[in-house]
């Protein structure tokens, strides 16, 4: 069975050296993934023990633990919607290149999702990040080529934190998989450093509140398929290399597990304000997305820092992600669907949005509710709070998705759309199958409900008075802070330039400019002696040498 | 050893002096082949002189020296006339190289 | 007798140094001659008789000949050549003040000579008997050094082919008997004089076994005697030589080295003559080398293949 | 006694050579000097000749003595038509 | 038997010459390469003994020394002469392409060439100080009309430059011989080293004249004038010999002298001065050798040059330098012969030698252009060379005897080499329109061709057996002293 | 062992030296015999290489001794190091001559061509397989030699120029490399290579002279290691026909310098002499600043190819920084990146020989939109790239890995930094590459001339799949880190 396991990333692989050929036409490529997520559903199901293979890489040792096999679950069925919704990309004019990166990021996605050890996971990651841009530029207008510039520079900025995180991790703890992690640390001379390193390398990928400004512009650019997987599962790639590679209740490291979760809190508030005032849908969702994941760093925070044991914070965790990757992955593909006038349609879409919000009886109720009964209770009260932003946030969504009676029609494909549908009904399902019995009747208690319904009553109060008290609707630039701080780094970067411009025409050329022009040439102008000063010299040579005997006797 | 410095000596370094200054300041071959000679003659002197003051009459072998010397020296001033004659000869034009100066 | 010396002496020093500085070139060829005789004499003085009689001979006869041939030619070729400016001033200055160092030098070094008795040529004169001939001089050169001879008549040979290969010739027409050039004094100069100077050459190559002479001063005055002839216009340079022309011409270097290899298996070394035979075997020699440098002389003074006799 | 003669020989042989060298030196033009050479110094050396001869006291270096006087007169005698012919013709061209 | 080879060695050649002289065109290809051959089997035979047991000596005429002349043919002899069998063996199978039968002087031009060989094993087997004059004359003079066998017009002045030079050469050497006769009273190399230990100026001055008038032979740079000329003109062949064996005989003569007859005067100041003329030598040599624009002259001033490096021995006087200089002089020998013999192929070809005018001679001429190439890497002492060997050599000598100044010398003389053979073998890559010719001659044939390229081979060979050549050599005569 | 097998060194040079004399005898006409020539000559030396692979393997000396001086020998000696180098080499050889073919299919001038190329690779193998400081100077200098004529090979004034600057530079490299070679054997009295080194005895009272001697032997590797202020000749040595700029300028000129300073400092020094010296962190900064350096420059350059000759220029500065560090996982990522960076670059190499043949493309900015119209070479050239970065699954991750841990247990923090800086600097001259190469529409109109030809595009795709291979089968024996453990692990 565990073989298996190492076919979950290679397939794909190969496929996309079909595709990138052209042998693969879009029919093969959406065939291929809906095999690999079929595939990836048995395992879930299945479940494997760990696999060591120490030819591969560096010594590459394969399993899955718990949230590994949840997200296995979330991923197969995500992949397998996006790609049925995007086989008109598949066929389109670049549709090779864009089918080989489709099949690079899921081959990549499934790697990150099964690597234990260090080495593995980072080559997956890499690969998965790199692929993804492949999917973010796909449209090659200015705006995406602007979004995926800044996606690889966070993106590589990223990579070298996590590069040095690990150098220092495995120089003394070697190839150390998830679960020596614990030994690992115990032997580093800095751990809170590595811990640093690694959570702000995974931090990028997730979107946490600095190095979030890459988000909400890449995931708005890419087509909607792509955003939709971008958004649900390749973020969460971070979320699994924070739990596998830190420690939890390591003294030495509370400071980055309180700062993080500070910073998961801050951006759940900020991104759904700022989401608030976007002008477009995708951005809006983008900023969920930011939100939601500033709350998902919350118990990891407090797990890193050593605030909740593990057994009860690990399971809550990868509940909360498995019902956002759902909901967010329905709503992103449902941009699609939105296009022609169709109330019935756009109704449907509501209920991921009650589910992100938590509301009852939706998927969101009990994560968020397993969400609160782990944390201490003030924090439980800033979730809820964070619950009336994200339906400020939603309801956001909502004005701007829902089709105007005068856009045009769009021919409906049937497949998608069903496709679509067991999405959304996975998302209402999977969440309650997997949440233990605890966390079930947690959800139906009184207090949990009234929580949930308060919030939503608050945010849709507060966005009835703020819609007509703002009148010209404020604009915030995408990426907020990314615009700004771009136009600084392109003049520093115009000034350096001419600097090393100036240092590279001072340093001298080759070896012929050091023999300045006027040595040389007096070197070469010289002449022939004629014979009488041959004779001269000849003649003080005769002389010279008895004299130099006589010296030297 | 000859009580009074030999006249002779004082010829031969004569000869050899007078013949290194035509050697370097005559820029006429002809005229250089004439000083090389008169250095050549202050050479077979010294050596004549050397045979003289050994001891027990004059030793043959610095002659034979001498000899074979003045042979020597008579052939090759006669193939550097026969040179000289012929660059001499020759149309002006490519006759001399600037070489002395 | 030493204040001849001293005058002689000075005289030498002076007539080298007029023949150098002299303003034109006439003027320092005969210098040059005048000296050659000089110092004849002063060799005759320093009781070396061989050297006196080459120099004579070769020296100042030979060489002068040839010096006021060439002159003669390059007269016609270019006429204001002699007298051309010499070297700048400063390096005639150098010049005069380096080699008067030198010559002090010599002087210097000549005159500390500790000259010791144990001496090759001491022992030449010893072992003298050995050598089949009286005449040191004759010995070493025939003998004892006879390796340096032989070499010698090499370099007369690779002279010659050198003037050869340079083809200016100061070959002479033959005469076609116009008197009105010709005075009727040379007849009389050719008949009367080269018999006795062709006599005179062959006694000095046969004396040099017992006497001052030899190969070289006989063969040179037999060269002389050649020069005479063509002067008088008896003899007239021809480029084509004959077998026989070039046998006589390599005759001294071919005997020479023949006899040499074909001793060497019996005597166990080059050039060594079995007792017996020495004064034979070094008569021979001595007389095929007096041919081939009389000739090589006469042909490097016409600077022809060969010399021809004028069919009257 | 014959040293007496032999020096009395020598002294006229000098005494011509004085006079041959006085006419070379002071005579204008080439002819009157030849004629002095020839004459005085061929003469003065036939007295110097007979007189080292006497000196000698062997027949056998008379003899050779004589023969070497009869060569350089004839020699001088013979170079001196020459030069002279030479000038003759040469000046007769310039003229 | 073996103490007549040396006669042989000697006598061979000159006869050889001599009846070629005087059997005229008759004779003429057959008769003088089998006297070549002859020599060349006479000289390895002569060099196979002395390898074997040790130097060979022969008193000529029977007369032992301080009265006659002997023969003495011992280590760097041997290695001498083989370098001239090596090189004359090439040089005659060369000149039968351009001194065949039917050309003009042909008769006049192998005549002087085996009198030449033979002048050159004289002097190298001579260990008489008066015969080492004869044979240095007998060298000149036959080298002087060889030079002048390409067409007396244009090689006439330098001819008689090459002349005066020489003659004035000599005569100043027999004015040495002449002084140090007078004190040590024999003429025997080996006799005369303690009487001119203890000779205070005559000593001096004798040493002064023998060095000087050898200098002048070996045209080492104060003296050099004349070189270039005369090897820049000459015919092909014989400018291979001149610069290849004939400026290295005067050479070889101031090696020999330095370590025997002057090895008791105390030299230290004056090794110096032979140090700095040899550093002179290759720093003027190569930036002349720079600046000419003909390719002949470019290859005779680099024989100015690499003269110079053969001068190092003296200031460094250690056992390594020895072989170093020597193996150098070999090294160079046979390098600069070849890159003259494929001169004279291009000069065949083209008709003229301006170097700006031969660009793409690699297709027509790929043999001699390979043998100029393979030549050149020795010339620049680049490995594997025989060339680098000596380099090498003398490097180590310089650095283990601390005087680390003539180390830079030689880095920088090898960095000067490669400078003007580059600049040179640039035009034979360059792609252009083909060499500008003056009167087309035939594509070399392989007579011309394959010499040029055996002796580059040979050069680049002796980088890897330089072992056997060295031991034959032996260490620097008397290293105890 | 008989003789024979124990000389394995000296067949393996003289095949390609046999090769080199044929291919110059054969002359131009004979262009079907000449292709003969090297691909058998190729193919026997893999096969010997091969051989020496498996006994070195199993802890067999092959040595051959050729005495040249009295005290002095010619030494061939192949130890696990040399096997490295020399199967790089051999593999190498192979594919660049199949695509030198291809690619100088109508060319003038083939024979010489292949002659030198033929003579490179003995010059090569001789310095991989030299037992001696000596040996390995006659082939370094050989090497020299055989290059110039590659270099200058199109005969047009540009390339003359660049000969001429290549040769200024090396030869002016080989003379100090030479003086200091004549140090080390005055000073040690042999200069043989002996693991571990032979100086140490030398170091308490020579150790101002091993100083200058180390800088001398660096000095003159430098040229050829393109050490910053002695690259100058690299990226103009640029014009030279694509496979000469691919192996020779990618793979065996640059490696044998580095090769070179991985000899000196460990056979000849000695890793904790060369520490003890402080002669470690002198390297590892000089090494730092051409990463440094070259990356900058690179990102400065318009032409394809004088990008990848400054990449080349700050890539093989790894070798000599995991080297210098000295701590035994920076020097397995040193010699390892020996083979990576060859493997990757020749690809990279080779995709810009394919790109200029087929589409006459040099600039940066006519590469728009290949990558539809050559969608393998570009694919290979962007796994070059990415390898380049040190994107993981390819073989320059595993140098970076290797070279970061080496670095932080040698306790050098400031060396990740370089390492870092320089990904980044590759990923601002490679990632817009890429970007122009896939999603940039094509500028130049479809002139139907499609992938490249076969004759090009195999070693492409063999080199490209082989970089892959090395990076992903890393801890596999016979992979390149397993024999560079192997190396490492014998050596100390």
């Amino acid at each position: 069975m565990n073989l298996l396991l190492i076919l979950l990333p290679v397939l794909p692989a190969v496929m996309a050296l079909g595709a990138l050929s052209g042998l693969l036409g879009p029919r093969g490529t959406t065939c291929a993934v809906l095999v690999t997520s079929a595939l990836a559903l048995v395992l879930a199901g299945v479940g494997a023990d760990g696999l060591h293979l120490d030819w591969l890489l560096l010594g590459t040792s394969l399993g899955l633990d718990a949230t590994g096999r949840a997200l296995l679950a979330v991923a197969a069925l995500v992949w397998g919607a996006a790609a049925i919704s995007s086989r008109p990309l598949f066929a389109g004019e670049a549709g090779p290149r864009y089918s080989m990166c489709f099949l690079l990021t899921l081959a990549a996605n499934l790697g990150v999702l099964i690597a234990q050890d260090v080495a593995a996971f980072y080559v997956s990651f890499a690969v998965m990040t790199y692929a993804a841009y492949g999917l973010v530029v796909h449209d090659g207008t200015d705006e995406a080529v602007r979004a995926g510039r800044i996606y690889l520079v966070l993106s590589v900025a990223g990579e070298c934190l996590l590069l040095s995180g690990m150098f220092l991790l495995a120089a003394e703890a070697g190839n150390a998989t998830a679960a020596e992690m614990g030994a690992a640390y115990a032997v580093l001379t800095h751990p809170e450093l590595v811990a640093g390193l690694l959570l702000a390398g995974f931090a990028v990928k997730m979107g946490i509140l600095p190095l979030h400004v890459w988000l909400p512009l890449a995931h708005p650019a890419a087509p909607v398929p792509a955003s939709a997987v971008l958004s649900g599962l390749i973020v969460k790639g971070g979320l699994l290399g924070w739990l596998r590679f830190l420690p939890d209740g390591e003294p030495a490291l509370v400071l980055p597990g309180d700062v993080l979760a500070m910073l998961g809190l801050a951006g759940a508030v900020l991104a759904a304000l700022i989401g608030c005032f976007q002008h477009r849908a995708k951005t809006v969702l983008a900023y969920s997305t930011v939100s939601q994941m500033g709350l998902l760093a919350l118990p990891v925070g407090l797990l890193v820092a050593g605030r909740g044991e593990a057994a009860l914070l690990i399971p809550v965790i990868a509940l909360f992600a498995v019902h956002h990757a759902l909901a967010k992955g329905a709503l992103f593909l449902a941009m699609d669907h939105l296009k022609g006038y169709r109330p019935l349609l756009a109704a449907v879409t509501v209920l991921p949005v009650l589910a992100l919000v938590g509301a009852p009886f939706t998927s969101g109720l009990v994560a968020k509710g397993a969400l609160k009964s782990v944390m201490p209770d003030a924090l439980a009260t800033l979730v809820t709070l964070s619950s009336v932003t994200t339906t400020l946030l939603l309801l956001r969504f909502l004005v701007l998705a829902w089709p105007r009676r005068d856009s045009q029609t769009v021919e409906l494909r049937r497949v998608a759309v069903a496709a679509w549908l067991l999405l959304i009904a996975a998302g209402l399902v999977l969440p309650w199958a997997m949440a233990d019995a605890v966390h079930r009747d947690y959800a139906f208690q009184p207090g949990v409900l009234r929580d949930a319904v308060w919030p939503l009553l608050a945010g849709m109060i507060v966005a009835a008075v703020a819609a007509r008290a703002i009148r010209p609707w404020w604009r915030f630039p995408e990426g907020d802070v990314v615009a700004p701080v771009e136009r600084l780094l392109i003049r520093v970067h115009g000034a350096l330039a001419h600097v090393l411009e100036d240092v590279l025409r001072a340093v001298p050329g080759p070896p012929q400019r050091l023999l300045s022009r006027s040595i040389l040439s007096r070197l070469l102008g010289l002449r022939e002696p004629g014979i009488p000063w041959v004779g001269l010299q000849l003649l003080a040579l005769i002389l010279l040498l008895p004299v130099l005997y006589l010296l030297a006797a | 050893m000859s009580s009074i410095p030999d006249p002779f000596g004082l010829a031969a370094a004569a000869l050899l002096a007078v013949g290194f200054y035509g050697f370097v300041t005559h820029r006429h071959p002809l005229r250089r082949l004439l000083a090389i000679n008169i250095f050549g003659n202050g050479v077979f002197m010294t050596l004549i002189l050397v045979a003289r003051w050994m001891p027990g009459g004059p030793d043959p072998i610095p002659h034979a020296m001498v000899l074979t010397g003045i042979v020597i020296a008579v052939s090759a001033t006669a193939f550097g006339l026969a040179l000289v004659r012929r660059s001499m000869t020759q149309e002006d034009g490519d006759r001399r190289e600037p070489d002395d100066d | 007798m030493t204040l001849f010396d001293s005058v002689l002496a000075l005289l030498i020093a002076i007539l080298a140094w007029r023949s150098v500085t002299a303003p034109d070139l006439y003027r320092g060829i005969v210098l040059f001659i005048t000296l050659g005789l000089m110092l004849a004499l002063s060799w005759a003085r320093l009781d070396a008789p061989d050297l006196a009689l080459a120099e004579a001979a070769i020296g100042a006869g030979l060489l002068g000949i040839l010096l006021l041939s060439t002159w003669r030619v390059l007269q016609r070729a270019a006429p204001r050549q002699g007298s051309d400016e010499p070297a700048s001033y400063a390096v005639r200055w150098l010049a005069v003040v380096g080699s008067t160092v030198f010559g002090g030098t010599v002087a210097v070094a000549l005159y500390g000579l500790q000259v010791g008795s144990d001496r090759a040529g001491a022992e030449a004169l010893a072992s003298l008997d050995l050598a089949g001939i009286d005449q040191p001089v004759t010995a070493v050169l025939l003998n004892f050094r006879s390796y340096d001879t032989l070499l010698e008549m090499g370099v007369l040979l690779m002279a010659l082919i050198g003037a050869l290969l340079i083809r200016s010739p100061l070959a002479y027409e033959p005469w076609h008997g116009d008197t009105a050039v010709e005075s009727p004094l040379m007849s009389v100069l050719a008949k009367v004089f080269t018999p006795i100077v062709v006599l005179v050459g062959i006694f000095l190559v046969w004396a040099g076994a017992y006497g001052p002479g030899g190969a070289f001063q006989g063969g040179a005055v037999l060269a002389g005697a050649g020069v005479l002839l063509l002067l008088c216009r008896r003899l007239y340079g021809d480029a084509d030589a004959t077998l026989l022309l070039r046998g006589l011409l390599v005759l001294g270097v071919t005997a020479f080295i023949v006899i040499g290899l074909l001793l060497m298996p019996w005597q166990g070394a080059f050039l060594a003559y079995p007792p017996g035979l020495v004064y034979v075997l070094l008569v021979v020699i001595e007389f095929s080398l007096a041919v081939s440098i009389a000739l090589s002389l006469l042909l490097l003074f016409t600077g022809t293949h060969a010399v021809r006799a004028v069919r009257s | 006694m014959t040293d007496w003669i032999s020096s009395m020989f020598i002294i006229a042989g000098v005494g011509f050579f004085l006079a041959g060298t006085v006419g070379l030196l002071r005579f204008p033009d080439v002819f009157t000097r030849l004629h002095a050479l020839t004459k005085a110094d061929n003469t003065g050396l036939g007295l110097l000749g007979v007189g080292v001869a006497l000196q000698g006291q062997s027949f056998r270096l008379a003899v050779l003595i004589a023969l070497i006087w009869f060569l350089a007169v004839t020699a001088s005698s013979i170079a001196c038509h020459l030069v002279a012919r030479h000038n003759l013709h040469s000046e007769e061209g310039e003229r | 038997m073996t103490e007549h080879l040396p006669v042989l060695a000697v006598f061979l050649p000159l006869l050889g010459g001599v009846l070629q002289f005087l059997l005229g065109s008759r004779g003429l290809p057959v008769w003088p390469l089998a006297v070549a051959a002859l020599t060349v089997g006479c000289v390895l035979l002569l060099v196979g003994a002395v390898g074997s047991n040790g130097s060979i000596e022969h008193a000529i005429g029977g007369w032992d020394p301080p009265l006659g002349i002997r023969l003495r043919a011992d280590g760097l002899a041997a290695v001498m002469l083989l370098l001239t069998a090596v090189v004359g063996a090439a040089v005659s199978v060369y000149a039968l392409g351009p001194h065949g039968k039917a050309s003009p002087q042909a008769t006049h031009f192998w005549a002087l060439w085996l009198l030449l060989w033979g002048s050159l094993n004289a002097l190298f087997l001579s260990a008489d100080l008066f015969n080492i004059y004869v044979t240095l004359e007998l060298v000149t003079l036959s080298a002087i009309p060889l030079v002048l066998l390409a067409g007396p017009g244009k090689t006439v002045a330098a001819a008689l430059r090459y002349l005066q030079f020489a003659l004035f050469g000599s005569l100043l050497y027999l004015l040495g011989v002449a002084i140090t006769y007078g004190l040590a009273g024999s003429l025997d190399l080996a006799l005369v080293g303690p009487a001119l230990a203890d000779g205070g100026l005559a000593a001096g001055l004798a040493a002064g004249c023998l060095i000087g008038g050898v200098l002048v032979k070996a045209a080492i740079v104060p003296c050099h004038v004349w070189l270039p000329p005369a090897h820049g003109n000459a015919p092909a062949a014989v400018s291979a010999v001149l610069s290849a064996l004939v400026v290295k005989a005067a050479v070889y003569l101031l090696l020999r002298f330095w370590t025997e007859p002057l090895a008791g005067l105390s030299g230290t100041l004056v090794a110096q001065l032979l140090g700095a003329l040899g550093a002179a030598a290759i720093f003027y040599g190569s930036i002349q050798a720079f600046r000419q624009e003909r390719l002949k002259l470019v290859v005779a001033y680099s024989t100015v040059a690499q003269l110079g490096y053969m001068l190092l021995f003296f200031p460094l006087a250690v056992s390594q330098a020895w072989d170093g200089a020597v193996y150098h002089g070999l090294a160079h020998g046979v390098a600069k012969a070849s890159l003259f013999l494929a001169t004279g192929n291009v000069i065949a070809y083209v008709g003229h030698d301006r170097l700006r005018e031969l660009r793409g001679l690699d297709r027509p001429l790929a043999l001699s252009v390979f043998a100029f190439g393979l030549a050149s890497v020795s010339i620049m002492g680049l490995p594997p060379s025989g060339g680098f060997v000596a380099k090498w050599l003398l490097l180590s000598a310089a650095v283990e005897t601390g005087q680390w100044w003539w180390a830079v010398v030689l880095i920088i003389g090898g960095l000067l080499a490669a400078a003007y053979i580059i600049r040179v073998l640039r035009y034979a890559f360059l792609q252009a329109p083909g060499p500008a010719v003056d009167v087309q001659g035939p594509v070399p044939s392989a007579v011309m061709a394959w010499p040029a390229t055996l002796l580059g081979l040979l050069a680049i060979l002796m980088g890897f057996t330089a072992a056997p050549t060295l031991a034959l050599l032996g260490g620097l005569p008397g290293a105890t002293s | 062992m008989s003789a024979l097998y124990e000389a394995m060194p000296l067949w393996v040079l003289m095949t390609s030296l046999v090769t080199a004399v044929l291919v110059f005898i054969a002359g131009e006409p004979w262009q079907r015999l000449r292709v003969v020539f090297n691909v058998t000559g190729a193919v026997l030396k893999l096969v010997l290489v091969g051989i020496m692979l498996r006994g070195v393997h199993h802890g067999h000396e092959f040595a051959v001794h050729l005495p040249l001086l009295p005290d002095l020998a010619i030494v061939l000696r192949a130890d696990a190091l040399t096997m490295l180098f020399a199967t790089l080499s051999a593999v190498l050889w192979l594919v660049t001559t199949i695509y030198a073919l291809a690619y100088l299919e109508h060319a003038p001038n083939r024979a010489r061509f292949f002659g030198f190329f033929s003579l490179c690779v003995t010059a090569t193998m001789g310095i991989a397989t030299a037992g001696n400081l000596f040996t390995f100077f006659i082939f370094y200098e050989m090497l020299t030699l055989a290059t110039w004529p590659l270099v200058v090979h199109r005969g047009v004034s540009r390339s003359m120029t660049a000969g001429r600057a290549y040769l200024q530079y090396t030869l002016a490299g080989g003379a100090v490399f030479l003086l200091g070679v004549v140090l080390i054997y005055a000073l040690s009295g042999s200069g043989d290579f002996v693991a571990g080194g032979h100086l140490r005895h030398l170091a308490d009272d020579h150790s101002g002279m091993l100083i200058l001697i180390f800088v001398l032997l660096v000095a003159g590797l430098g040229v050829k290691a393109a050490l910053v202020p002695l690259h100058g000749w690299l990226p103009t040595a640029m014009v030279a026909p694509a496979p000469v700029s691919a192996l020779l300028h990618a793979v065996a000129v640059v490696k044998a310098g580095a090769f070179g300073i991985v000899r000196v400092v460990y056979d000849v020094y000695g890793v904790d002499l060369v520490q003890s010296l402080g002669l470690g962190d002198m390297l590892a900064v000089a090494a730092s600043i051409t990463i440094i350096y070259g990356s900058v420059r690179a990102i400065q350059q318009t032409d394809l190819k004088r990008r990848l000759a400054f990449s080349t220029v700050s890539q093989v500065s790894y070798i000599t920084l995991g080297i210098a560090v000295g701590s035994p996982l920076a020097t397995i990522g040193g010699l390892v990146h020996l083979v990576h960076q060859g493997l990757m670059k020749i690809t990279l190499f080779f995709c810009a020989g394919g790109y200029a043949e087929t589409h006459g493309i040099h600039a940066i900015r006519e590469l728009d939109g290949i990558g539809r119209r050559m969608p393998w070479t570009t694919a290979m050239f962007t796994l070059g790239a990415f390898g380049m970065i040190g994107v993981p699954p390819l073989a320059g991750f595993i140098t970076k890995w290797h070279l970061g841990l080496g670095a932080v247990s040698a306790g050098q923090y400031w060396v990740i930094l370089v390492l870092l800086a320089s990904t980044v600097l590759n990923a601002v001259y490679f990632l817009p590459l890429l970007h122009r190469v896939w999603f940039r529409a094509s500028r130049q109109e479809d002139n139907g001339v499609g992938e490249a030809p076969p004759g090009l595009l195999g070693p492409i795709l063999f080199t490209g799949v082989a970089s892959v291979a090395a990076g992903l089968f890393a801890a596999f024996a016979w992979s390149p880190l397993g024999w560079v453990e192997l190396i490492v692990e014998r050596e100390y």
